[in-house]
């Protein structure tokens, strides 16, 4: 089967972004694990400079390995990843599925990590971490440990830590779903303000439907057992999108649309 | 026949020619017919027999020297020599060959190989009465090769064992020099008991005494094979040679059968000579003056002359 | 599960909440007078096992004997306790930084591990008695030779379970630090090595008492020539004079310098680790 | 990070990836190659420092010499070896029931804890060759006694990273064994004894060598008395006969012995943690 | 301040389990953490046997710990907690915010455990694991080992093992967060039929208005810094729910008071 791309009933074909350099493209991708878990089967993907692309699919589809596969900490079993970029460190970052905080460190210094493994004192960035911390609304917690906060505390430590550096692509891994719905809007307008600040590419797994069309331009979803791309939806809205958007006809068609998508993923079975 | 008594002898060495006597007593029945069934415990650089003996685990000990003895008077603890079965300590310090014109020239170099043990008895002496230094010894760790390696150290040794060795696998007779002729006038090899076994039963220990004594004399004057026999069976690796080679070098120096020996029998004390020993070390420092000396030996079983004869009839074959 | 009558129930809650406020604060006084009731009692019983059965003393001298020699000894036992606790915390210093380097060492390739480990596994079993004298042909400081001694009996633990902590750190971070193109250098120090603490400081309270017997043995084979006599030549020479009550005053220093070592060894593991890992935090309840 | 030329950067990955592959290819090859090169490379090095500094054998034999001593000794250093084996075994075996089961106590109250832990610690630190002739006083049995010594030598680590270890289970486990009733038998059988596993396998790693050493030196204070000759007594005898040789070969034997016993308890624990635990699963990538 | 109770316009008062006797009651809770972290502040709640109560707020603002507190796994720094029923073991099951499985057991040893710990064997409860596995969609993964799935089939076991004894109590600290849309509406069905079935009290925490106002009949709304209750609504609708309930102008009308009594919750400070 292949995958089919379907368009929201508004697509007017804005680019939101003029130039939409190639950066990487996944082609024909499988992935097993041990002898017989087909985590990926046949997935392709292009992504391209300032890319906003979420992966939506049940539990258990590939969306994690395909995040994995893409920051290259696995390979995969056959197929081809092509970096039409130069990697240099530093311009990647992502936030895992958990909050993967290192117990030893307090908060800031947690957040601090990817300067310092750029060689940066934690004095001369002092003010991006606080900056980063009071993003996600963690101000009065600097000094504090892992173990005591609470998961979505811990989690948005984990976002300030991706966010910090203004990396060129993050890479996200359900970074809101344990947070409340007011607070992930808040994160969510912040992403994006982020996201056109410094023009970086996002590639983001969520599993809420409202959440990928608010942020995407691409979304990509994927069906479990193999893992697969069974449906790519465009939405063609133009950033920035604001609070207004998310009561816009528009927005509830897209969502309508890509529900649908989902709920034909969950009914896909080879 | 009849009923035997089991004791047990605890040595402070593995199996080895020095301690002959003893093997040959049980080889040839000595010990059997007065009525004891002797089992040797074996010792080794680390093996505490005499802990064993204070406990009443096993019945006699091989005591090195007298040193220990006055230890023991020190302390009051109820113990008694009541054989000396080598008249003179066999204890040698080994040099290489030109190093050392005399004992006294040994302090000179630089560093000195002595054991634990030897340290705590001998090196004492040696200290106090030729002003040797504490701080060149190191610890024997029964093994020559660092002897061996270094031209100006000197190392501990039995007169009837290292030299042996050394000789054949160092390729060089090394010098050798008796702490008995510079002045270590102890006994050694001695049999050591606690004083309730004496009380107790004065015939196990009047059998285990004279029956060593003869053993020894049959073990030097006569056909020594099947306790060299038993020697070589508790301790696989003793070769003939080296039997041979410390038999020899008892006789030489008269290491078991000299001085009071001669008359009053192989095994046999006297107050002189330990009371001497103990003055002398008084003199040096070794030991305190005033201990009760009297109180920790007993030549009640040692001196019957019972070896004498076995020695004359098989020296008259 | 009955659903009870909601009055009856209320003191029998109470009742719980003020058990629990007991059992706190019995626990907190039992945790300093239980360990001395039971020093008290073993040492009772040590003088009655030598009272009831009439042990004579150069077999086993009761506590108060053994005092009285710590005590009229105290002198030479005391200068003899600064020389092993010298070679002691030397041996573990040596043995922090040997262990803890070829355990780095090991988790930078598994070819340099599966090629230098089995020469570790080798010093730790070899008897120190056999090849002290090899050493000590070839080291010419007797301090040096000591130290080497005791740390070959010391260095293992140390190794052994730092480097099963830096291959324990959580795969994640692995991962961000890949991510985020960190240095094997970076990589070491600032995940692999915190990831190691725990079981580094395990290896430590290990070898704290090793480093000890470590002195001792080395004592014992070399000889303490030249820098004053060490514990274990007390213990010698008081066993070889028969004063076995000096010889048990020795040991017991020993015990309670090995018990100091390692309460110190665990009360700076506990500091260190109290902040964040497992086996040391205070969960609040 | 700057856009390159999408086309020109094709070949320059596909290299990577072979490369990548290369690498697996050598590492394969290597994990074994390697460590027997540098055995060879080690024993070369050995023969070298024998022959240029003119050792003589009495010092430090060649290679050769010692591999003749193993083979024509094979029959009288076999036997040897199976005696040390023996109490090795017999030995790591009540350590791990001992060390085990003093951890399981350890960890069922801070009180017990705190009030017998130091003697624990007091068995680690005591010298064996002191204590030795109090438990030969008391113990009739020969190997009894060889095995006590043996075990004083090696439970430490056994009981000490065990106890790290039980109290290092996860806390949210922890509550929910509490949630659901778990009784204090339960929590140890299902939570806390798992969760120490990779910590006492690493003890036992520990444990091992030392029990090797533990039959040497128990060897040394026992005498030869009853049940054979250890290679202990193999090496004092050979040592004391210049058979430096035949002493080499039983230290040969006590090297291979201890990294075979390394190795085989490294092959239990990986097949034990393998499934699981981070020190030992092998991530696919 | 004192809580206000809310009550959403279609109230109708109906009580949909006939005995509502108390079995547990918070009385002015505090709870300090270390010296000065007031993760509760004067909480009170009474909890009666086949209540559905969910607990909604920001994050960090002390749901977990007001979980926590009711599991006796923490006690109160203040006030009292008094249980009007015998608590045999095993009446009381939890989901906690973190999957916490056991790294060493498969996954159908991990779902054993709670059988396993009332003395009962694997063979003999062999039907309620697959059950309960099959609920969850992982009848496939009886024999994986956690670190063999992905974050939210983690989150599955750990559902499957709250559930598989079918307890009198459940407390659930956003067990639905790392699952699809789909996966989760099933399961909010499922949860409440299993409900309906053995008439079990659950206390529920979770981020979603749209999750809390479907399944509860109460909906605690908290603040945090500190933690406290700012109001409490009751959802007085008829249970079984079905999916109709969803599109339902009550069920609408009730998200909007819990979204308005949420941002409430978030402009709350002292
Ligand atoms: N290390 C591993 N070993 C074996 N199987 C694995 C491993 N990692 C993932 N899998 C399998 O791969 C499949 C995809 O996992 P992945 O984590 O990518 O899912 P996901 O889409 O992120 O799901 P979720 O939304 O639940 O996080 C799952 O079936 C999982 O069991
Ligand atoms: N062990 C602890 N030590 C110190 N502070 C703690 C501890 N546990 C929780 N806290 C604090 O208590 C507060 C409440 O935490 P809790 O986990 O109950 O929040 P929560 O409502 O569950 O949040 P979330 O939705 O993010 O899970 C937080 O501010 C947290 O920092
Ligand atoms: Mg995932
Ligand atoms: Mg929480």
């Amino acid at each position: 089967m292949t995958a089919t791309t379907k368009t929201a009933p508004d697509s007017s074909g804005v680019v939101p972004f003029a130039a939409r350099a190639p950066i990487l493209s996944l082609k024909n991708i499988d992935k097993v694990f041990g002898r017989d878990v087909v985590a990926l089967k046949g997935m392709s993907l292009d992504i391209r400079n300032g890319d906003f692309i979420s992966l939506l699919g049940p539990s258990g589809c590939g969306k994690s390995t395909a995040l994995r596969l893409i920051a290259d900490l696995i390979h995969p079993t056959s197929g081809s990843i092509r970096w039409q970029v130069d990697k240099t460190p530093g311009a990647l970052s992502v936030v895992f599925q958990e909050p993967s905080l290192m117990p030893w460190a307090t908060v800031a210094d947690n957040v601090w990590l990817p300067f310092r493994l750029q060689g940066k004192s934690r004095a001369s960035v002092a003010g991006d971490i606080a900056e980063a911390l009071e993003l996600v609304g963690l101000e009065n917690f600097h000094d504090a440990y892992p173990r005591e906060l609470s998961g979505g505390m811990k989690m948005r430590v984990s976002i300030a830590r991706a966010l910090v550096t203004h990396p060129r692509i993050i890479l996200m891994d359900e970074p809101f779903a344990a947070l409340d719905e007011i607070t992930r809007f808040k994160l969510n307008n912040d992403l994006l303000e982020l996201k056109s600040k410094i023009g970086c590419t996002v590639v983001f797994v969520t599993h809420s439907v409202f959440e990928s069309v608010f942020l995407s331009d691409r979304i990509v979803v994927m069906a479990a057992r193999p893992g697969r791309v069974i449906h790519e939806l465009h939405v063609n809205e133009p950033y920035p999108r604001s609070e207004e958007f998310r009561t816009s006809s528009e927005y509830v068609a897209h969502c309508r649309a890509t529900s649908d998508a989902l709920r034909d993923a969950m009914e896909e079975h080879i | 026949g009849g009923h035997l008594t089991e004791v047990t002898f605890g040595t402070n060495w593995v199996a080895q020619a020095e301690h002959g006597g003893y093997y040959q007593a049980i080889a040839d029945g000595t010990y059997e017919a007065c009525g004891l069934s002797v089992t040797i415990a074996p010792g080794g650089p680390q093996v505490n027999n005499r802990a064993q003996m204070l406990a009443g685990k096993i019945d006699f000990h091989m005591g090195g020297n007298l040193l220990q003895a006055f230890s023991a008077a020190k302390e009051g603890i109820p113990m008694k020599v009541v054989a000396a079965h080598f008249q003179k300590e066999p204890q040698v310090l080994l040099s290489h060959p030109g190093k050392a014109s005399s004992f006294e020239d040994l302090k000179n170099l630089e560093t000195l190989i002595i054991g634990d043990n030897g340290f705590q008895s001998f090196y004492q002496w040696m200290m106090a009465d030729y002003g040797f230094d504490a701080e060149k010894r190191v610890p024997y760790t029964f093994n020559p090769a660092p002897f061996i390696a270094n031209e100006n150290s000197a190392q501990q040794g039995y007169i009837t064992s290292e030299p042996f060795a050394i000789e054949r696998e160092g390729g060089f007779a090394p010098d050798i020099w008796l702490l008995a002729d510079a002045g270590f006038t102890t006994y050694a090899t001695t049999v050591e008991t606690m004083q309730s076994t004496i009380d107790e039963s004065p015939e196990v220990v009047k059998c285990f005494v004279e029956g060593s004594a003869i053993g020894w004399a049959n073990y030097l004057y006569g056909d020594p094979s099947a306790a060299n026999a038993l020697i070589q069976a508790d301790n696989t690796d003793m070769s003939d040679e080296q039997i041979a080679f410390s038999i020899e070098k008892m006789k030489e120096y008269g290491i078991v059968d000299s001085g009071d020996a001669l008359e009053a029998g192989i095994g046999a004390m006297t107050a002189e000579t330990i009371e001497g020993f103990y003055n002398k070390m008084v003199e040096v420092g070794v030991v305190e003056a005033g201990l009760d000396i009297a109180s920790i030996y007993s030549t009640e079983f040692s001196n019957t002359g019972v070896a004498l004869g076995v020695k004359a009839s098989l020296m008259s074959n | 599960m009955t659903i009870a009558d909601p009055i009856a129930e209320l003191p029998q809650i109470d009742e719980e909440e003020a058990l629990r406020a007991r059992r706190r604060r019995n626990e907190k006084v039992g945790r300093w007078v239980l360990p001395i009731l039971v020093i008290a009692l073993s040492i009772w019983l040590w003088d009655r096992i030598v009272v009831w059965n009439e042990l004579p003393h150069y077999i086993l001298p009761g506590p108060g004997r053994v005092l009285q020699a710590l005590v009229e000894d105290w002198a030479i036992l005391f200068d003899s306790l600064l020389v092993t606790l010298q070679i002691t915390l030397g041996a573990l210093a040596i043995a922090v930084v040997g262990g803890v380097g070829l355990a780095v060492l090991f988790t930078q390739s598994r070819w340099i591990e599966m090629s230098f480990f089995p020469y570790a596994v080798i010093l730790q079993v070899t008897p120190v008695v056999s090849i002290a004298p090899l050493i000590f042909i070839y080291v010419d400081s007797r301090l040096a030779g000591l130290l080497i001694c005791a740390w070959i009996v010391a260095f293992f633990p140390i190794l052994s379970n730092t480097t099963m902590g830096l291959n324990s750190a959580d795969h994640n971070l692995r991962d961000l630090f890949k991510v985020y193109g960190a240095s094997r250098w970076q990589r070491l120090r600032f995940l692999q090595l915190p990831s190691a603490l725990p079981y580094f400081l395990g290896g430590l309270r290990i070898a704290g008492g090793l480093s000890l017997i470590g002195a001792v043995v080395a004592e014992y084979v070399a000889g303490t020539g030249g820098i004053g006599s060490g514990l274990a030549f007390r213990i010698l020479e008081a066993g070889y004079r028969l004063n076995i009550p000096r010889m048990f005053a020795a040991l017991f220093l020993i015990a309670i310098t090995g018990v100091f070592i390692y309460a110190t060894l665990s009360f700076i593991s506990h500091m260190a680790l109290r902040k964040w890992h497992e086996s040391a935090i205070k969960r609040e309840v």
